[in-house]
């Protein structure tokens, strides 16, 4: 259906304010753009990784969450709602349920990257009617912004620190969404905020009305962690799209499709300058780790761009 | 507790000593009686030495411990005799039975040191031209069965011949083979010089 | 009318599944309790039961699958032993602390290291403190009663917990026994229809669940729990009387076998108590007055009850299939004890680590345990309290 | 907010009254958890300059741009964290950014 902007941003909320997450956190408007895409009518239940989505949506007695809400551990949320789904099926064949459920899973990368790939990688594999949605910070940010395999090459965190020998983490980030694609289930999608949020809807609407598993990868910012002014959530998003570090792509049925080619690609200076955990890279004598990085978005950029079989730069 | 009967069941992974177990405790079950069957606890692979077991009693049975001192011995592959002491705690009061190609006598010799009878069955010989290939379990179960009289072989025939036409109701043929596996082995099953 | 048939300790849980076809089985093969989802797998194959087969890719993940489940009001069961039980330790704490009266197998297995998988209660005592309901079964039948009753304790509204039934890895597990099966329409009858206290798919009442749980709350929470488990026991007690009706067959929070006028007893768990009975009928054709307390129900454990049916005797010998490495003896040695504390006259009191890993215990090392009770009756002095039975010394 | 059984729940609630498991029947109850005293900065909406773009609604952490008949209301103060980033996404100044209490 095509987008209508207004029309959904009179839907009711699905995600009441209330919640304990930081000022400026991007991980609400991920839950936010993703319940908006649901038809009004459909029920929903929705899983939720430990992180701080989960703890701070859900803080006894009080739940942000108008769908029904499941939180169980850290690394099950996907077995969790696999558990749920499975049930859904039954009940509904044996008559004792009537309305239309989805069934829809947040983590962030802690929950989905690292600690829950397992459960995730069998619950996509199981084939479950259900969307997987990983709010992606890029770091640990729930016990105090410690590295996680989603976390950037040279970025500081509280685990990955600046020293003297060493400066950030030292490897590059896993490319989940990839990992996700070789699943071969029928949809998969890499997005974040920008604009008017059409391409988080139209996705997760793709999602969500996609028979059989989806995954979903959405660029939550972090101002804490990232260190940036809260007010500059929608900014940074821009410039990780922009610079090609966070490229917004589907892959339907195992065909690829880029959803957004910047008519310049600006240079990935602009996306890591703003961002304190970058700081470090600007000091004279560690060019190089900014062209190492530079070279990495281009490779992988074009990797991208010959899959979605688009003109390589 | 009322007559019980232990019975130890000597093979190598994949040749059915398991299946053979439970066989007999099928059997037994459906003549009335109480029965165990079970394996050695543990993994079952290919070729390996193993071992299962059946107690067989006309009262409830409680224990649950491997056989120490069984009744009768089983042993389904006689390359296993230089290799494990199939007769060990076996009561002289019992039997030991070898499933062979060889004659009884040179069978008994093997045994000298082992006080009890020795039976041997062609339990191949027998498969083979009963039932077109070599499937052990029916001739041995018959010989099990010819030798420790834990059953009336009547009932015995009856029973196995139910569940004959149970398992392979679409194969008459296969009925008939077993059925007269069964009948061969009580008869040739040898426990004397003759 | 009851079915006679001869079934092994998993086949009879996997007929117990089929009569009571649950809403969802999530299960992760592991040894010895394989089979069970292997049987279930067939059932659902040839269409004999309505339940929904997630076969997921861990154990941890099983449960987990098992929580999301029954919580979305579908009853649930699983199976599974050992190092399965283990990797499911965080989520089992999730699934008693959220109320979700799932019903799980599990089939007694040492816990690794090193690896063993023969019978040993290394697993369920681990969990001990998780919250679940534990019912243990000395052979395939008990395994087969106490799962059809242990689903309708569970679900009870005054106890609203998961359960545990547990038999011995292979022993029972893989032994084909003499078993009476209750007909499919009794089974549905008794356990009845599932009906849950809250859904997370009843769409006129959405529901939170798992809730982060901030001091000002948690230790309430934690104290309605622990009623589900104290009031357990009069369910259980309640349920056992109404499935005699059924059966015929009698189940109570333990079994006291020949053990009024018994001057020397062991406490014991599962399999061996069989064992132990044997011993005990040749020992009371000896003359000798001994007897038995097999422990049926261990969460909740009924202190008063075994003070009760113990604290006439002269000396005890606990056995405790698993280590606790307290240094002072197993975890149903601790139970015991503690029960015992209560008692007037206290008996002498031992515990043995017996059958590790699958040590095959024999009636005549049931024997020795009751000599040795005997030896320090006769003496009147207790020695050492805590020992190991069948080790190489 | 209350429990089935009629127990307001805070921290005074007994054990035996709480909601068996943490489970809350009531969605959306976090509406009750006021987080605007969170604020040092705070968004001022001025309906005269606004457009009705709507572009500040999704952008919002806190769901705290209400929307009603397509329109934007002033902001749900009682939940407002104040980050600012409806600010910074307003293409008409329509949204000031001034100190908490002024």
């Amino acid at each position: 259906m095509a987008y209508n902007f207004k029309e959904a941003m009179n839907k009711p909320e699905r995600l009441t304010g209330g919640h304990r997450m930081c000022a400026g956190c991007g991980a609400p408007l991920a839950a936010r753009g993703v319940l908006r895409a649901l038809k009004e009518e459909d029920q929903a239940v929705i899983a939720n990784a430990t992180g701080c989505l989960e703890v701070s949506t859900f803080t006894y007695p009080y739940t942000a969450w108008k769908d029904s809400f499941i939180h169980s551990a850290f690394e099950n949320a996907a077995a969790t709602i696999s558990g749920t789904e499975a049930a859904y099926k039954v009940l509904k064949r044996k008559g004792k349920i009537k309305e239309n459920y989805k069934f829809i899973t947040f983590g962030g990368d802690g929950g989905t990257y690292d600690i829950g790939f397992q459960s995730l990688s069998g619950a996509m594999e199981r084939g479950h009617d259900m969307v997987y949605v990983c709010y992606d910070n890029g770091a640990y940010m729930n016990t105090g912004i410690q590295r996680s395999s989603a976390t950037p090459k040279y970025a500081e965190t509280a685990t990955s620190p600046i020293g003297t020998e060493v400066l950030g983490k030292q490897q590059f980030r896993k490319d989940l969404s990839q990992v996700m694609v070789a699943h071969e289930i029928p949809y998969v999608a890499q997005t974040t905020f920008i604009g008017n949020f059409k391409d988080l809807h139209e996705k997760a609407e793709k999602a969500l009305y996609t028979e059989g598993p989806a995954f979903m990868n959405v660029l939550a910012p972090c101002p804490r962690g990232w260190r940036y002014e809260t007010a500059d959530l929608m900014e940074i998003c821009k410039l990780a799209v922009e610079t090609c570090y966070w490229p917004m792509f589907e892959v339907v049925n195992g065909e690829w499709k880029l959803s957004y080619r910047p008519k310049k690609k600006l240079p990935i200076d602009a996306f890591l300058k703003p961002q304190g955990r970058f700081r470090h890279l600007f000091n004279p004598g560690n060019e190089d780790m900014l062209q190492e990085i530079q070279a990495d978005i281009d490779k992988k950029w074009n990797q991208l761009l010959k899959r979605c079989g688009e003109e390589i730069e | 507790m009322g007559k019980l009967t232990e019975i130890r069941w000597h093979a190598r992974g994949g040749q059915g000593a398991k299946t053979a177990s439970l066989l007999l405790a099928d059997a037994a079950f459906n003549t009335g009686n109480y029965v165990q069957g079970f394996p050695e606890y543990g993994p079952e692979r290919m070729g390996a030495p193993i071992t299962a077991y059946n107690r067989i009693s006309s009262e409830k049975i409680t224990i649950h411990s491997n056989i120490y001192e069984p009744d009768f011995v089983v042993v389904m592959d006689e390359s296993l005799i230089d290799s494990i002491n199939v007769t060990l705690g076996l009561k002289d009061e019992g039997a030991i039975i070898v499933n062979t190609e060889r004659p009884w006598k040179e069978v008994r010799e093997q045994f000298k040191d082992y006080g009890g009878s020795v039976f041997t069955i062609n339990a191949r010989e027998i498969s083979e031209s009963t039932l077109g290939k070599y499937f052990p379990n029916t001739p041995l179960l018959a010989a099990v069965v010819k030798v420790s009289k834990i059953m009336e072989v009547e009932e015995f025939i009856q029973t196995m011949e139910d569940s004959f036409k149970h398992k392979f109701a679409s194969k008459p043929e296969v009925i008939m083979g077993n059925m007269n596996a069964l009948k061969r082995s009580m008869e040739e099953v040898r426990g004397y010089e003759d | 009318m009851a079915i006679r048939d001869r079934l092994s300790g998993n086949e009879a849980i996997a007929i117990a599944m089929k009569q009571i076809n649950p809403d969802v089985l999530a299960a992760f093969p592991i040894t010895p309790s394989t089979e069970i989802p292997q049987y279930v797998s067939q059932y659902v194959a040839d269409g004999e039961v309505d339940t929904e087969l997630i076969l997921v890719e861990s154990e941890h993940s099983a449960m987990s699958a098992c929580i999301g489940s029954q919580a979305a009001g579908a009853r649930t069961m699983t199976a599974t032993s050992s190092c399965g039980l283990a990797l499911m330790w965080e989520t089992l704490y999730i699934a008693s602390s959220i109320r979700l009266p799932i019903t799980l197998a599990l089939v007694n297995r040492a816990l690794t290291g090193p690896i063993n998988i023969n019978a040993d209660h290394a697993d369920s005592m681990g969990a001990r403190d998780a919250g679940w309901i534990q019912i243990y079964s000395e052979n395939n039948q008990e395994a087969y009663d106490n799962f059809i009753q242990a689903v309708r304790i569970g679900e009870d509204k005054e106890v609203q917990l998961p359960t545990m039934v547990c038999q011995d890895g292979f022993i029972t597990s893989h032994a084909v026994e003499n078993i009476e099966l209750i007909e499919d329409e009794e089974v549905k009858a008794f356990v009845g229809e599932y009906i849950p206290v809250a859904s997370l798919l009843n769409a006129k009442e959405p529901i939170a669940i798992g809730p982060y749980d901030s001091p000002h709350y948690y230790i309430e929470h934690k104290r309605q729990q622990a009623e589900g488990m104290n009031k357990a026991k009069e369910v259980i007690l309640k349920v056992a009387e109404e499935f005699e009706k059924v059966t015929g067959r009698k189940y109570g929070l333990f079994e006291a076998y020949q053990l009024e006028d018994a001057e020397a007893a062991i406490v014991i768990i599962n399999s061996t108590a069989g064992t132990a009975k044997a011993a005990i009928d040749k020992m009371r054709k000896e003359g000798k007055k001994v007897g038995l307390l097999k422990i049926r129900v261990f969460r909740p454990f009924p202190h008063e009850e075994i003070c009760d049916a113990l604290s006439h005797l002269k000396a005890i010998a606990v056995m405790d299939r698993s280590e606790g490495f307290s240094s002072i003896g197993g975890p149903l040695f601790a139970e015991v004890r503690s029960a015992l504390y209560e008692a007037e006259n206290r008996p002498m009191l031992i515990n043995y680590i017996y059958g590790l890993g699958g040590r095959d215990v024999t009636t005549t090392h049931i024997e020795e345990v009751y000599n040795q009770l005997f030896s320090m009756i006769n003496k009147n002095q207790t020695g050492q309290v805590y020992r190991y039975l069948g080790v190489r010394e | 907010m209350k429990t089935k059984d009629g127990v307001e729940i805070n921290e005074e609630i007994k054990w035996k009254d709480i909601c068996p498991g943490g489970t809350v029947a009531y969605p959306g109850s976090a509406d009750l958890f006021k987080t605007g005293d969170w604020r040092s900065m705070k968004p001022v909406f001025k309906a005269g300059e606004c457009k009705q773009c709507l572009l500040c609604v999704p952008v919002c952490p806190d769901s705290s741009i209400p929307v009603k008949d397509k329109k934007r209301l002033d902001f749900d103060f009682d939940h407002c964290k104040g980050c600012g980033v409806c600010v910074k996404v307003c293409p008409f100044n329509a949204i000031d950014f001034i100190k908490e209490g002024k």
